[in-house]
């Protein structure tokens, strides 16, 4: 399997589906999250990402890994920012090419998931009255 | 035993790293010392504890040339 | 809800991802079907698209309008090329935005598989011994 | 009746249009009709005809001002 695995300050989706497109496989799966402009009613001025780079590139390509075990993934692009992102801006790009479309559906949703369960990336959201670490607390 | 902080545990220790002189032999040792120490640390969701970049089981013996970093709750995507 | 409904000899995948994004909504899931450069092992040399334009539209409208009753997609963009085409290049692209990236996901693969169950389009594949319309015999 | 034809109904026609003659009122005697008079769409997975842009039952009466097509097995995406 051919993968691109990557934290940076800027990533492209076009990136993401270009790795991924082949000749060879005729689907493509993406998942693209972007910055809200609100959070529960509050307007969301910026996000700050902070990441634990190393491990969160060890557990990006155990995921990636994951996905070619079960879904026979030909080509995956798992791409993170890190630092100050405004309303609008892309923060995660996956995008995946496999056999069959329900196996590139099912492994991109695993994708993201596990991401945001297991990669050590955290965001801080910024309003007009202060600030706060997402899902800190319970 | 030097330790690495992200997000808002660097807000709770108010610093980037953190040395400890206690000895704590399991990663247990060291989560149940960090509640003690930084009361903050148990209004948390959840505190996972990363060794060598791998997560660690309270079990998980600590030594000295350890990567050890102190994981809050994810946000990342 | 806001739609993006065309078929055209040539597509953009950033255009229809472009249509989607906006800065309420968090998570865009995208579709994007290619070319194969093989079918059954037989080397495929090109695609030929024809449709049946008025009526393929009101059948892509139909599934945008689904999407939306079932999985609140709040943005949805779905392209189709028509003519000839090369292995590689694209042939569909489906971009939806919704509140919750399951939903977005879910309402991505129904609007794919609805779309080749009936939205009247029909491909020709071509190989170095000759040409068959796909899927016509049992 | 004039009937609008496309994909592989083309070829079996060797027409792009088809200009019908018989007394067909409904789309299962146009269904009939084209299987009795191209054998071809005997072998064909499905057949569905639609009147005025949307896939119309067997029962349907077609009426002259009808836009009529042929639709052979779809293969889009």
């Amino acid at each position: 399997m051919e993968q691109l695995i990557r934290i940076a300050e800027h990533i492209d989706t076009a990136e993401a589906i270009a790795f991924v497109q082949s000749e060879k496989s005729g689907g493509i799966v993406t998942f693209i999250g972007t910055v809200r402009n609100q959070t529960q009613q509050k307007k969301v001025l910026k996000l700050v990402f902070e990441c634990y780079e190393p491990m969160a590139i060890l557990e990006m390509e155990k995921i990636a890994a994951q996905m070619q075990e079960k879904w026979q993934v030909q080509r995956v692009a798992i791409l993170h920012v890190t630092g100050e992102k405004l309303p609008g801006e892309v923060v995660v790009a996956i995008a995946v090419a496999a056999p069959h479309r329900g196996a590139a559906f099912e492994a991109c949703q695993y994708a993201i998931d596990t991401l945001k369960e297991t990669v050590p990336i955290w965001k801080q959201e910024f309003f007009e009255d202060g600030a706060v670490w997402v899902a800190a607390h319970p | 035993m030097r330790v690495l902080l992200f997000g808002i545990m660097k807000d709770i220790v108010a610093a980037k790293t953190l040395t400890i002189e206690a000895e704590l032999p399991t990663v247990g040792d060291l989560k149940r010392w960090l509640k003690q120490e930084y009361p903050a640390v148990q209004n948390l969701k959840a505190v996972m504890i990363a060794v060598n970049k791998t997560y660690a089981a309270d079990e998980t013996i600590l030594s000295p040339e350890d990567e050890i970093a102190i994981i809050p709750p994810l946000s990342g995507g």
